[in-house]
């Protein structure tokens, strides 16, 4: 099962995106990483490395951001684990609500890697209109 | 002339201006610039100060990249962090710092800021600070200065791109929110960087 | 100033995106309509609606939603309350979190309700790569 | 043969059916579906009992609406709300419902629900039970048959309707996520609507 990384600059935001999440996917592999360490609002490339190594499963692992400055920490997350590791965690040019849902319903059918990621992708997609 | 004690008072610098980076980044971000880089520092000073005196500028300075990474929370935090990390990896072994080292790790620091953050010079960044300091400290070299005396250079330059992005809209970061609305207000990482470089060369010129 | 309505199945998600948008935007007026009446996941189109009717100001309203099922709770809204306010409540084609943070800039710095609409619309178009 | 006691049969057959609706909704959506709709019948059953017993169809009607849209939570709560609504809207003043005003309900109560969700036959939702329902009650309307009897054909067309949804894949509501993954299940949505209107006619059939 390709494993689901959520993260957020806050921890409210990351919490609830995952129990919408494995509402649709009980028991998936949907880790977080919201907030600062001391609970304050931003993102800490420690902790996501954790969450990163905690969602693997060894079929890879996407990962959702909120804002640029998560992705640059995604970005340092991924140097900071093993190699091998980093080169099957993929962080989605998606919207994090939407794009973490879909992934994880997708995910949790046993997609590949890429197939989760696509998914994920698409969510940019999603219309709201009423 | 160590590199803790160098460190020590660039972190202390920072700590310093706590307010006035929060309150810069208040007119055009999320208001936690000071308060990201205060921490970032409170963070590492107490490590720097375990460190052997040996002066192993580069383990020092990975000590610095890795503490701002795990504790500023903001932009600021992964972007200082290659930073850091990048110019420990320009001066590996070195127990003292020659203008072309200098130089070099400057660079290092830039390319690393560029690769993590994807801005270039003249989106309102740090990267206007830092990249004109650079050009400076290269004249500098050029001209036959040394390595104090290219840093004086670079300081100036950096004091004239932070004054830049007073006249420039953000393109990267936060700020960019903004869009035009951010002209008139200087970037608070520009700010930070330009803080960073004085109280660097203020320390090495005293110790002279 | 145009008002923002976050309406999000979780009442963490839309608590956790009004705690960072208002970051960027002191004190505009951020409303959130996250969850069922009792604290469950889903939505509620009566709290939506009083959430619209406390974020308006005069000038207009938009609303960020999750979900296929959050949008159809906003329609109903907007069939709930006063017909000259609905005329001024846009729900945003956007991304929740995204789009909710771009629009709370964009509103707070005095922008009418079109320009709010179609900031939170280009949210779509957020690149996230490391 | 009240409205009220009609609404009262119809509630707490969905109420009895919670696990089944939710067992459907765990499968292809996120298992809350009989919790939704349960929650929604128990909030409204009550305010149905304090109704004047005037037999007022649109009134009571309009109330189930209300009471669905304030307490179902899921994409059930504005669908069968709004369906309520118009189907109220449908049947203004009356005190009875003859079969062409009840077709003439269930085809504005299936308009709210596309209205709403800006579904089409066919797309794994309730009104795969739905619209062969409306369709089997205008073919019993044009065999001379009386108001029961039409709602007789229409179960069993929503049935079939029901039984249909197993063939195909979702492409609304959250089911959709799953795509081709979804075939092989019932819909949740095309299942309580059927046993909304089987409860109706038992009543109705039992009454007469
Ligand atoms: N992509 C980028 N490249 C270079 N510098 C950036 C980038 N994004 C932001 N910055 C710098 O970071 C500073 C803001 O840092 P900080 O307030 O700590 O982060 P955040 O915006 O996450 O709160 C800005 O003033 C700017 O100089
Ligand atoms: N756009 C739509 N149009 C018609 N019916 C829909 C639509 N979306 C969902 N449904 C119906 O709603 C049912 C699910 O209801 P429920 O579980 O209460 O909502 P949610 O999906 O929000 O949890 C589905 O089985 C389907 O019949
Ligand atoms: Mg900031
Ligand atoms: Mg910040
Ligand atoms: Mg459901
Ligand atoms: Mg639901």
């Amino acid at each position: 099962m390709v494993g689901i990384v959520i993260v957020s600059h806050s921890s409210k935001i990351a919490e609830g995106v995952k129990e919408v999440a494995l509402q649709m996917a009980k028991n998936h592999p949907v880790y977080t990483a919201g907030g600062t360490a001391d609970g304050g609002i931003g993102t800490d490339p420690v902790r996501i490395q954790e969450a990163i190594e905690a969602a693997n499963t060894g079929d890879g692992v996407v990962v959702l951001a909120d804002l640029g400055s998560a992705v640059m920490s995604v970005g340092l997350a991924k140097e900071m684990i093993d190699p091998a590791l980093a080169k099957s965690v993929k962080l989605a040019n998606a919207p994090l609500v939407e794009g973490a849902i879909a992934a994880t319903v997708e995910a949790s059918m046993g997609s590949p890697l890429a197939k989760v990621l696509q998914t994920a992708h698409d969510a940019r997609n999603m219309d709201k209109v009423e | 002339m160590t590199v803790k004690d160098a460190i020590k008072e660039v972190g202390q610098a920072v700590i310093k201006d706590k307010v006035f980076l929060t309150d810069l980044d208040q007119a055009i971000g999320d208001g936690d610039h000071g308060i990201n880089m205060a921490r970032g520092f409170e963070s590492v000073l107490p490590k720097i100060a375990a460190l052997a005196d040996d002066n192993d500028v580069a383990a020092a300075l990975k000590a610095v990249g890795m503490g701002l990474i795990s504790s500023v929370g903001g932009a600021a935090g992964p972007l200082y962090g290659t930073a850091f990390l990048r110019a420990a990896g320009a001066c590996k072994g070195k127990t003292a710092i020659d203008a072309a080292t200098a130089k070099a790790m400057l660079d290092a620091a830039i390319k690393g800021i560029q690769d993590r953050g994807k801005a270039q010079q003249g989106e309102k960044t740090m990267l206007d600070a830092l990249i004109p300091a650079s050009d400076a400290f290269a004249d500098g070299i050029k001209a036959g200065k040394n390595a104090v005396e290219c840093l004086g250079d670079a300081v100036q330059a950096a004091e004239k791109g932070v004054e830049y992005t007073k006249k420039i809209s953000a393109t990267k970061g936060r700020a960019s929110y903004l869009g035009e609305r951010s002209i008139g207000h200087q970037d608070p990482g520009a700010t930070s960087s330009t803080i960073m470089l004085t109280a660097l060369y203020k320390y090495l010129k005293q110790e002279r």
